[in-house]
């Protein structure tokens, strides 16, 4: 494989365990993900594909196992500091701030780098105007990106849906993250819109930012993946490059339901 | 942006030249004195929407720290024949520490559970308002506190206590006008659309729930401590359960996440129940009925309701006059 | 007169004030379960129903048994009234505008009932007999013998209409999933509307059996509404058995405390053990729900 | 349709706006003289409504026979009521608006001992006359220039239950009161003047304005023998004092404050009102009372006229009101229209008699009543006032 020579892996899930009640979601997951990679996790519904996430960004603790981001644990983060450490997400039921306005979204994005506080922000201080001003301009930058300069001004709600996936992709790239989660990015959109997505992701790689990606949609994830975890029940069924993946007659097995899995 | 700050400089500016005239127009004082109540609702409703409004934390028992403030001020300057403006701060301290001790368990609550915990607290602060009579004078009051004073001038006039409780609360609107427009006023609004999304954003949320907590407490400590002053009496049943849920309507009427509309809310409230007064008993079913028609109808409140009107009033125009290119 | 016989009569009065207590609380569950709204109005309903049966009963002359089903009836009415034009018509499922809106009904019915039947209290004769029962050294009136039995029916009518009735099922499933209910054709807008029938119906029961021993006001219902609110949350929110377990409990810690702390503080040692219960486990002693965290 | 609601209540609310600006423009004007202008300010609604309105009543009742008698000195009597809610903020509001905005020469009420209190340094800063009907010994002791009171005070009712309590050899006693400013009143006074007749109080109990049961303090109480209970407080909980008792099986006598001086007592506790013992104005008793009283002729024909004019049992607190305005109607005639003139000649009545005692005014007593003439004792038989002595 081809990211093989590289350095240590910036994520790393040993062993992952999280049940809820006598139900196992997570049940002994371990993969890695190499800097400057594209990751897929595939697999069916309730698979433990979002609670893999929720382990990792710190919103659930794990009952056993160890999730090390850039070399460090992330054990008993909470999602604010494992934001901070430069892992950032987005949400399955597209989760942005409905009262704000677009540029106003991804501003809040910028909050992990930023520290003005009550006072400063209720006094006006000049290093609270300052950043208030590092934050416009990078936000704004952040909107060119992904294209959404033009609306801007408009209230997020306003946006249709698939725009609505690339704010919130927006805004967790303001958190200037080393790690980008992304949870089925292209659920509800058309063809053309996950298209649209996939070069998007692609650009964000190419940034240098590694990407982790939930999906559902094979034609996404073959296309953009370098590397994909396929996961059932909770478990780790197979991983490898997609063409791998695609000839894996285990995962053909889940996927078309040929024959039942233990 | 910047066109916006300056919006926002000429309103805060054409409202406190508009507030300083008043007293030049109306020399009676019974309308400075409603004026100085609009106030000091102002205050504590401004405080609360940041709370309410903003980081969407409800809080039923909003009385408790108008009442901490009040009796605070009023037991050390009456009693303890403390001078009235470090008897504030004290005040402010003292409710500072109790917003921390309910704040850190409570805020950990959501939605019902947190209203029921604010009521509760709200509910337990008024019965040791009356119970401890040592140190309150129990329901029968607390008598002989002092006004204010700055300097050797005694602020015994209506139109210089007018003054003095507009300029402290013109001073927490562009306060909170200002960190409503900040990083901190985004997150707070973030708690409020979407938690999740917050914590991912790298917000610290239950810290900044607490401080917002404390800040409105701060807030209605102030205000208490005004009012104290002001009436210079004070009993228990200022501050029972029906003066928080006052506050909430306020909020409510003037809408929810809007500093102008805070002071639209708590205007309206103040002067509503004396325009009423012709109705007499009816005035509770009004009453109710507003906080019903209001929360069903404009859950963002009268102001906010109004607003998103003139918003849906002004696209329409713009695409009726082409300026919009069709998105 | 020796401390134990003093304790059993704080636990007799308090299992009396306990049983409405854990009554409102069921209303309070009832409608939480199957619409997740906190119904603040809730002690409406038991004012309602206590003012009810004293204008049937003392105007109307009717027979007791009459007049008590009448006012159960009409308070039914109030509820789903209440359902229909406040609660559906919401435009926001925000829990804060929930409260607000279920508060300013609470103090809208409480005004009405000021205006219809003014501001004094009224009260109503026995059910039967006055004469105090005494045992073990403490006594019991007839009165709080039936506000023990109303409450053991309505208890148990309500565990058969939720165990053996189609409605009573569907609001269970509607309870467990109200996404689910509404997919395998349950006509959820109905639940939410028996719901509330139900649970004035029975808050109103609460209100009749009452007033013979505790006078009836048009403002009676915020505390014994707040108070209800307490038992369920202690009993866990969302739980029946957690709903009857919290009202006894707080009944008899209630009498407890205003007998043997201090009688000033009463009010205040309910709503701390309600502070206590949410801060250190908020699902209550029988809930089973997980308190949500988003 | 949103819109059109929006609309409507914006429009509403300027309205509303306008015509308080529009007040604020006529306030400036100056009223014609002719009439007398007198403020009145009562708890109409809210929780002490049962003080407030026939407070309410009875001044407008009296200000209608002075006017039908051609008035104060030709001057017709005009009267400007407010109602305080029984909360401070609106009585210091309302008192606020009857000097500055309705001019008023002096003003009856509030009805409450709080909002009394909280409107005194008003007053007192403005030298206006106010005479108020609230209950607790405060408000005139020590003596404050412009305010007077017409209600008897706790003190003299607490003294008369103690002075009765004599004769009936009881030495524990317990105190039950209300968790409001009247019950927080009554106590203090009881604990207070309990040692000058050598009672020893065993228990000190309080209840909530609202609550319903009482037996768990009633059951303390019972553990620790006192010769009698006194309960203090206004209804409905003095009623389920008397219940709860008759239910716990107490026998020793309970004593009640003259705050539940009314048939809705009676009525509320039903049989458990039997035997109850409680000071009161005269006015409960009016009937029984020999010819001789000087009081008498005016109690009969108050009621008389009261249960005319409203067709509703008069009670024993719009005395208050009616006092208030008939010492105020003497002062005018004499004073005219100036402030400062009606206080002094208040000051100087003394001997007028009133519903609620003979009232003596004097620069060091702003009451004016005694505690003889001002209460009597009276004990519930049958459902019916007895006078005991």
């Amino acid at each position: 494989m081809m990211v093989e020579e590289m350095n240590a892996p910036l994520l790393k899930a040993d062993n992952l365990s999280k049940s809820f009640g006598g139900i196992h979601a997570v049940r002994q997951v371990s993969f890695e993900v190499p800097t400057g990679q594209i990751k897929g996790i595939i697999g069916p519904n309730g698979a433990g594909k979002t609670t893999l996430f929720n382990l990792i960004t710190g919103f659930y603790a794990a009952d056993a196992g160890a999730i090390y981001f850039n070399g460090r644990t992330l054990d008993g983060l909470v999602p604010h500091q494992v934001a901070e450490r430069g892992v950032a997400r987005t949400f399955q039921n597209v989760e942005l701030f409905d009262r704000m306005t677009v540029l106003e979204n991804v501003m809040v994005g910028r909050h992990p780098k930023s520290r003005a506080g009550f006072i400063s922000a209720a006094f006006r201080l000049s290093h609270a105007r300052r950043e208030e001003n590092n934050i416009i301009n990078k936000a704004t930058e952040i909107l060119n990106f992904i294209g959404l300069s033009e609306r801007a001004a408009s209230p997020s709600t306003s946006l249709p849906f698939g725009l609505q996936r690339v704010l919130e992709i927006g805004r967790a790239l303001a958190t200037d993250p080393l790690l980008l989660l992304l949870d089925e990015p292209a659920s509800g959109l058309n063809a053309g819109e996950t298209r649209e997505l996939g070069r998007l992701i692609c650009r964000i790689r190419d940034s240098g930012i590694t990407v982790v990606l939930v999906e559902h949609d094979m034609s996404l994830t073959m296309e953009v993946c370098d590397q994909i975890l396929v996961m059932d029940y909770g478990r780790t069924l197979a991983e490898g490059s997609p063409r791998d993946i695609q000839q894996d007659p285990e995962v053909i097995a889940a996927y078309l339901g040929d024959e039942p899995l233990a | 942006m910047i066109r916006f700050l300056k919006y926002t400089w000429f309103q805060v500016g054409s409202f406190g030249l508009l507030l300083a005239l008043v007293p030049l127009v109306v020399t009676n004082r019974y309308y400075l004195n409603v004026m100085i109540f609009i106030g000091i609702h102002t205050l504590l409703v401004v405080g609360l929407n940041l709370l309410m409004g903003y980081a969407g934390q409800i809080s039923l028992g909003h009385a408790a720290f108008f009442g901490l403030g009040a009796y605070t001020s009023g037991v050390l300057t009456a009693t303890y024949k403390l001078s009235p403006w470090p008897a504030m701060v004290i005040a402010v301290v003292l409710t500072v520490a109790v917003a921390l001790l309910v704040g850190v368990p409570a805020l950990k609550l959501t939605g019902y559970y947190l209203a029921m915990a604010t009521l509760g607290f709200g509910i337990i602060v008024y019965i040791c308002f009356k119970e401890l009579v040592w140190l309150t004078g129990g329901p029968s009051g607390l008598v002989g506190i002092p006004k204010l004073s700055i300097g050797t001038v005694v602020l015994d006039e209506p139109r210089t206590y007018y003054y003095l409780v507009w300029a402290i609360t013109l001073g927490a609107i562009v306060l909170s006008l200002n960190i409503v427009d900040s990083r901190v006023g985004r997150a707070l609004r973030a708690i409020h659309d979407s938690e999740p999304a917050a914590r991912a954003s790298g917000i610290y949320t239950a810290r900044l729930k607490i401080w917002v907590f404390v800040v409105s407490a701060i807030y209605a400590s102030v205000a208490g401590s005004l009012y104290a002053h002001f009436i210079t009496f004070i009993s228990p049943s200022s501050f029972d359960f029906m003066f928080s849920i006052k506050l909430v309507t306020m909020v409510v009427v003037g809408g929810m996440a809007s500093i102008w509309g805070a002071v639209f809310g708590a205007a309206t409230l103040t002067v509503l129940p004396e325009v009423l007064a012709v109705f007499h008993d009816f005035d509770i079913v009004i009453f109710g009925l507003i906080l019903m028609v209001v929360m069903i109808f404009m859950p963002q409140g009268l102001t906010r309701g109004a607003l998103d009107l003139w918003e849906k009033y002004r696209l329409q125009r713009d695409v009726a006059g082409g300026s919009l290119s069709g998105g | 007169m020796d401390l134990s016989s003093q304790i059993l009569q704080y636990v007799i009065s308090g299992i009396t004030n306990g049983a409405i207590y854990a009554v409102i609380a069921l209303g309070f569950t009832i409608i939480y379960n199957s619409t997740e709204v906190i119904n603040f109005a809730q002690g409406e309903f038991v004012m309602l129903g206590g003012m009810a049966v004293i204008a049937l009963d003392g105007n109307g002359h009717l027979p007791l048994g009459f007049s008590f089903l009448l006012a159960v009836l009409a308070v039914t009415l109030v509820g789903i009234a209440l359902e229909r034009f406040t609660i559906r018509p919401a435009k926001s499922s925000n829990p804060i505008a929930l409260i607000i809106i279920t508060v300013g009904a609470s103090i809208f019915l409480r005004g009405l009932a000021m205006m219809f039947w003014g501001k004094d209290s009224l009260g109503l004769r026995a059910f039967t007999g006055s004469s105090p029962i005494h045992f073990g050294g403490a006594t019991l009136i007839p009165q709080s013998l039936w506000v023990l039995g109303v409450t053991v029916v309505v208890m148990a009518a309500l565990q058969f209409f939720y165990k053996h009735t189609i409605t009573g099922k569907a609001m269970r499933a509607c309870a467990f999933n109200r996404r689910a209910a509404g997919l395998v054709g349950i006509g959820v807008n109905r639940m939410v509307m028996v719901s509330f029938a139900l649970s004035a119906a029975i808050g109103a029961a609460a209100g009749i059996v009452i007033v013979p021993i505790t006078l009836c006001g048009y403002d009676v219902g915020i505390m014994l509404g707040l108070k209800g609110f307490c038992a369920a949350v202690l009993g866990g929110l969302g739980s029946s058995p957690g709903s009857i377990l919290g009202g006894f409990l707080l009944g008899v810690l209630e009498a407890l405390g205003a007998g043997l702390i201090s009688s000033g503080f009463k009010d205040a040692i309910a709503f701390f053990v309600l502070l206590l219960v949410l801060f250190l486990r908020p699902s209550g002693l029988l809930g089973s729900k997980e308190v949500k965290r988003f | 349709m949103n819109k059109g609601k929006v609309g409507r209540i914006q429009i509403l609310t300027m309205l509303l706006l306008a015509i308080t600006l529009a007040w604020s423009g006529c306030a400036q004007k100056e009223e014609p003289k002719a009439p007398y202008k007198i403020g009145g300010i009562f708890a109409i609604t809210g929780r002490a409504s049962f003080l407030g309105e026939p407070e309410r009543n009875s001044m407008e009742l009296l200000a209608e026979q002075i006017n039908a008698q051609g008035g104060v000195n030709g001057h017709p009597i005009e009267l400007v009521i407010y109602d305080t809610e029984g909360d401070a903020t609106k009585a210091v509001l309302n008192v606020n608006k009857l000097i500055e905005k309705d001019n008023v020469l002096a003003i009856v009420g509030p009805s409450l001992s709080g909002t009394t209190l909280a409107v005194v340094p008003i007053v007192e800063k403005a030298q206006v006359p106010l005479i108020s009907c609230a209950a607790s010994v405060k408000i005139t002791t020590p003596v404050k220039k412009w305010v007077f009171k017409t209600p008897q005070t706790d003190v003299m009712a607490v003294a008369k239950i103690y002075e009765y309590m004599q004769g009936q050899g009881i030495k524990k006693i317990a105190i039950l009161s209300v968790g409001n400013a009247f019950g927080a009143s009554g106590r203090e006074q009881l604990l207070q003047q309990a040692p000058d007749y050598g009672y020893e109080i065993v228990a000190d109990e309080k209840f909530g304005p609202k609550d319903t049961d009482m037996t768990p303090q009633l059951t303390k109480i019972r553990s620790l023998n006192p010769g009698a209970i006194i309960c203090w407080g206004t209804n409905p909980g003095p009623a389920v004092v008397a219940k709860n008792m008759r239910q716990l099986g107490i026998e020793i006598p309970l004593y009640q404050s003259h705050g539940v001086a009314s048939k809705k007592f009676i009525q509320l506790a039903g049989e458990a009102a039997d035997g109850v013992i409680l000071p009161t104005g005269k006015i409960l008793v009016a009937g029984a009372l020999p010819d001789t009283d000087p009081q008498k002729p005016t109690l009969l024909k108050y009621i008389a006229d009261y249960e005319a004019k409203y067709n509703i049992a008069v009670s024993g607190f719009g005395g208050y009101a009616w006092d208030g305005l008939e010492i105020l109607a003497q002062a005018l005639e004499k004073a005219g229209a100036d402030r400062a003139k009606i206080r002094e000649e208040i000051e100087k009545i003394t001997g007028h008699v009133g519903v609620s005692g003979i009232f003596r005014f004097s620069p060091q007593d702003h009451n004016g009543l005694n505690k003889e003439e001002a209460f009597v004792m009276v004990k519930i038989v049958n459902g019916d006032w007895q006078v005991v002595q």
